[in-house]
């Protein structure tokens, strides 16, 4: 039984943490947050000479080859620190979506310049905000050219090459890999609630792109590929929340009402282990899809459901409860509890709510008790 | 059981009806429209009118005294013209402080001729009123202020820092509480006072909440002189006199603001989850069903609270349900809403999302509900001890001299 | 506005309330519980004399024509005692029945013996544990007779008439009133989770019954009986809520731990707060439904659906908490904590579980809106 | 990460699984069956026979120094053998307090002498012990105990009464704390003894539960004589000793027995609910993901624990968190089985309700597990204080001498 990170990704992890510690700070989430930068390129700088953006990219392409289960310990690090880059977009989603589906020649083309940061990927699904419609899509492709409209794109502002998804005439979605410094694509930011993330609406006017696997195959690529980043979400979520409960605890110990902390209130610290507990839960949970994600076990889609619907829960708790603890001080725009708070339910929608990820999750049991 | 007015009462509701059909435009659709307050300029002088057309009709001070220029009718005649109200856009959020809390405090506490200067201007609207009570180092414990009035002459003197005070940036005086001896338990060594905001040595400060949205400042105090004539009660009765206004304030919270049941209901049948609209969903029919029977319970009790005033009893504390389970209400609403959406659910673009994102700005301004005018736990307490009788909890505090109360870091 | 029971009816309810507490303690309702009695007959020759039990019964029809709102007043304190008699079966169901849908003939014949309790009624439609498998009826009615099992049926083993729900060639469910004293039925005692209030199991082989109402408005004229009855049990709900969590206060305020009175302690505190929040939702809703019974108002359907929803929870809430709130003294089977979460449960089940009342009230917004 | 043994661990497992098969049968079909757990004398002597065979077998006491006749090996041998015994029907309930909690008091606290006499028999099974802490007054204040233990030249002589003691009524032996000094602080005057159940002036009354069974008794001490000699620890040291105790019994307590997620998922896949089966209904699926979620972590939070355990690393407090969200998941599963039988669902004939009419059962037996072994409140207490260093309550009985503490009516 070893149901636990390995000494060297502990190392690895501490090293994360302290670097993120000088790095990233709540002050550089705020800078992104504030508009003051579209994201924080020095820390995407620093992470990439890290190695960390390359981790889970086979050496063969340029990366470090350290595998999913070290890069699962980087993300619940990067989660804990907020941080304020395209991280999840270019590795988790348009790295990982050309290791699953990429030809050897886009993988020769696309995987080195991602694993050193050089270039920034995405991915961009959703059609406007109304996206679980399960509408056929409105962009299609047709003779290598794209149009449509996506949004919200994370990080589509500033990101190199974007993973879409498009209808052909052949199949309700396939998948394309599209450089976004073309004429015909218009890119404008768009606000949505969590701003320490950028996020951009896409036009795409006959834009050149290139079929990513078969276009038959682009729903189950798609549905592996959510699958996969869902775990390496949920360590961030599992990060975040952590953060979350430790910042409501510090607070709660250093703060005096009626001449007592206040976290020696029943009402607090009841509260706060009730967090804990769906943060332990989250933990464990993130580790089995860590675990089947190393291992690419019949059990990840499974697990994924499972880490996904408890780091969502976890986090949006943990970071809602967090503010509470803080009361007035936790509701001011100087205060950090808010960011952690946004970025939850950030995190919540990005790939897709709880009452999807609740429906996969009970899907795959009913599939398995009927093999 | 019947829903019926008296004929006394159906008489006062069509006079306020005929006032605010003459006054006001009346609301359509549902939702939106309401959220929009903020507090610049325009508002405040549409505000300032029309608190001046409500004075002339005699709706501004409907419960008061005849003596203090009020209508002396039962509290029943408020909550009718409020009910009326509802239905009309009016401008809000600028009178309710002074004219809930401050007013009624001077009215009781001050000199009569304090109430003869101060009152009628205010229930014209043409002074505002703020109140000054809560500090960065008391939260939930009010009585924990630590800002200090010396005595020097005639006037004291003031130093110290007040926050989460509505309205300062545009008040003209405040009501204000202060330690005036901190060697004494701490309830017994507060004073009250009221003041000229445009006082020299007042700073204000305005926060910014999460939401983005600024309705509290910080207020500084530095050597601000306040003569001893505006003193409210005798020193050191300071809470005494503020549990008056603060008896007012509890009245005065209500239930949250928009989503509530309906708005999610609507955004239930327009949103389309996987080719079906969302109130296909049993998932999402059975959260609706929950969230009616909360909203429509909290309305009811409303309803027993205005049976007993009608019946001119005193509607006891049973009114903290309201805000404890409507704003929790209000942040599951909030997030369930941005669910219904997947991806695209945190989308902020008004023109992008379904009810203009109001349910994405409801999520970021519904922790704040949680909190303010009394946060859960504190509303929870107040339950459990004054409606059910359970015991205070233990107190750190009691019977210590104020400066002998162990405070922490922050 | 007088959302409130008038003089008249709170006097009633004070005179039931003094009633209740004399002759219904929880030592009658255990003396039922254990199996000492079928049900409390002392009991019910009391309250049928006091005239409850013709209450709401017309006086053409030997009734005391008070109304439904006295009714509902009656009924909280009932429930507050966890009277262990047929009241619900014998007068919300079957006496509502015939007042709903019998001939003057029927009604002529039954009702003046329901409204002095000389006969006890009850309803038959579960046919099984299974109830809501929305299976067709397996008891059919043809020529006059009736054949099939009833399970559960509450007073089954020693009421004088059902109201039984059949199938017939014409009708998947059709209302019959049939006398239980026939040698074509056998009745016999079933175990259920609250044995306060006797259950049994109906077997009909060629029962005589009498059709009641038309045969294609059986399931209209049942759910509209439901519908009526929900009401009538809120109010059992809501007082038995009530003395639940009174129970938890006195405990509370009197059993000391750690030289403090328990309910001095923020866990005790607020978790009771959340009961009685519960429990007040729960009757001004309840309220909501004794003035649509009273005024036989369009909105009866869905403040029924909500007064019943409402009800179940704070009812279970409450006695369950009451339960923790006396820790280990409230699981003994001396302590009286059980006996109200047995009858909790018993109520939230008797008329359909939340579930289906959930999907009714949300149908009844729909249908509102629609219209 | 993986969840393979170490060559070890996989070959005691092996010899765990082959004593197994060859002494118990393997469990069929799911849940149901491990319901049965009837103290009565053939369910005794059946796990006496079966203590016997584990004994011989050296599984009796996997973790125990070889001195006391253990073998010595780490805790995580001890997890595994538990991990092998689940998946067979073999006796439980007897034995698990005498050794996992009253045997290694001794062990510690007694002398040499103790050891050799009790520890083999209870071992092999043929002595059982039972632990007397609980009283009537204390409920979660364990040491507000107030049975007396008075000295009486090489006795002492035991007053008062014990409750909630699992298996007094077939056990052979206690352990026991009673108070020796009322006048100092309520920890400092206890002390702690182990005693002969067959003593004269013990009375045992079994309990019976709200889920009509009787685990628990009410033990009555009249004039009870004790051996100084058979003292565990010195005078006034009683809490400190029964902390070992205490401590055992917090790694013994595990979580709610079924139904949990695959009953209620299996129920819902056999239930018809308006002629679709249960498992059709999205507000039940929401409900199957969300206890699935808590079942999958709350396992897997296990072999976290493992893991520390074969690190031989001390597992913390975090095991408290089973318990506080089984317990309630429990209740919540049985719930809402019950719902989905609509009218039906309060029938407990076990010939005519689904799963036999399990989720019934569990209705009445659930609220007692979230209160035997530490209330859901005492548990988040224990993790708010011991893993997020939260201060400890006020406490109102702190630096008393315990005949001064107040204690109330009941």
């Amino acid at each position: 039984m070893n149901f636990d990170f390995s000494d060297d990704e502990k190392r690895l992890k501490e090293e994360a943490h302290g670097f993120l510690n000088d790095r990233c700070p709540p002050k550089a989430v705020r800078r992104v947050l504030e508009g003051e930068l579209p994201f924080d390129r020095d820390l995407w700088r620093g992470v990439a000479e890290l190695g960390w953006t390359g981790a889970a990219i086979p050496e063969a392409y340029g990366g470090v080859g350290l595998g999913h289960v070290g890069l699962c310990a980087l993300a619940e690090e990067l989660g804990a620190a907020l941080a304020p880059i395209p991280f999840a977009s270019s590795i988790y989603l348009a790295a990982e979506a050309l290791l699953l589906a990429g030809t050897e020649a886009q993988k020769s083309r696309w995987l080195p310049k991602l694993a050193t940061g050089q270039l920034i990927g995405t991915i961009a699904v959703a059609e406007g905000a109304e996206a679980r419609s399960g509408k056929p899509l409105a962009t299609s492709a047709e003779g290598g050219r794209l149009s449509g409209t996506k949004l919200p794109v994370a990080d589509g502002a500033y990101a190199d090459i974007a993973i879409v998804a498009a209808r052909t005439a052949k199949s309700p979605l396939a998948l394309y890999v599209v450089e976004l410094n073309q004429p015909e694509i218009d890119r404008a930011p768009v606000k949505t609630i969590d701003p320490s993330r950028g996020h951009a609406r896409l036009t795409f006017r006959g834009a050149k792109a290139e079929p990513l696997g078969s276009e038959a195959d682009g729903e189950a690529i798609l549905k592996r590929l959510y699958d996969r980043a869902a775990i390496l979400v949920g360590f961030e979520q599992v990060g975040g929340a952590s953060v979350a409960l430790d910042m409501a605890c510090n607070y709660a110990r250093e703060r005096y009402a009626f001449g007592r902390p206040i976290g020696s209130q029943q009402a607090v610290k009841h509260k706060l282990a009730d967090v804990y507990c769906a943060v332990e839960l989250a933990r464990s949970n993130a580790y089995w899809g860590a675990w089947a994600l190393g291992a690419d076990a019949p059990e990840l889609p499974l697990a994924a459901a499972t880490a996904r619907v408890a780091g969502s829960r976890a986090f949006y708790v943990a970071s809602k409860e967090n503010i509470q603890v803080h009361g007035g001080m936790g509701f001011t725009w100087e205060g950090d509890c808010h960011l952690y708070y946004r970025r939850a339910k950030h995190l919540a929608l990005m790939l897709g709510a709880a009452p999807e990820w609740k429906e996969k999750l009970v899907n795959e049991i009913e599939r398995r008790n009927a093999a | 059981m019947d829903f019926n007015d008296s004929p006394e009462e159906a008489a006062f509701r069509a006079e306020a009806r005929a006032f605010f059909e003459k006054n006001a435009t009346r609301k359509s659709g549902h939702a939106a429209a309401q959220r929009s307050r903020a507090d610049d300029a325009a508002n405040l002088a549409a505000a300032k009118d029309f608190q001046r057309r409500k004075a002339e009709a005699g709706f501004a001070a409907i419960t008061w005294p005849k003596a203090f220029g009020g209508r002396g009718l039962p509290p029943i005649m408020q909550v009718i013209f409020n009910q009326e109200q509802a239905s009309f856009e009016v401008p809000r959020g600028f009178f309710e402080i002074g004219l809930g809390m401050c007013i009624p405090t001077l009215m009781k506490h001050g000199t009569p001729e304090h109430a003869k200067r101060y009152v009628p201007p205010a229930v014209r609207g043409d002074e505002i009123w703020c109140q000054l009570f809560s500090e960065p180092v008391g939260g939930s414990d009010l009585a924990g202020l630590i800002t200090r009035a010396v005595r020097d002459g005639d006037d004291w003197v003031i130093n110290g820092q007040k926050i989460w005070t509505s309205g300062a940036h545009y008040c003209d005086f405040g009501i204000i509480v202060v330690r005036t001896d901190p060697n004494v338990a701490k309830h017994e060594g507060l004073t009250m006072f009221f003041l000229d905001m445009k006082s020299p040595g007042i700073e204000v400060r305005r926060i910014k909440q999460v939401s983005g949205t600024s309705n509290f400042n910080e207020v500084f105090f530095t050597d601000v002189r306040v003569p001893d004539s505006q003193r409210l009660g005798a020193v050191g009765e300071g809470w005494k006199v503020s549990l008056t206004t603060l008896m007012n304030e509890r009245l005065a919270v209500g239930e949250a603001p928009a989503p509530d049941f309906d708005d999610i209901f609507h955004l239930a049948r327009e949103v389309t989850v996987e080719g079906k609209p969302a109130i296909a969903d049993r998932a999402m029919r059975e959260k609706l069903a929950d969230w009616y029977v909360e909203t429509q319970g909290l309305k009811l009790t409303k309803f027993r609270t205005m049976t007993a005033l009608s019946r001119s009893q005193t509607p006891g504390p049973e009114a903290s349900i309201t805000k404890l389970v409507s704003a929790t209400k209000l942040q599951e609403i909030a997030s369930t809403g941005m669910d219904l959406l997947g991806e695209g659910g945190s989308l902020m673009e008004e023109s992008e999302v379904p009810a203009a994102a109001l349910f994405q700005q409801a999520l970021l301004y519904s922790p704040g509900l949680r909190i303010a005018g009394g946060t859960d736990e504190i509303l929870r307490n107040i339950i459990a001890e004054r409606v059910l009788g359970l015991p205070a909890d233990m107190r750190a505090d009691k019977e210590l001299p104020f400066n002998k109360i162990p405070r922490g870091k922050r």
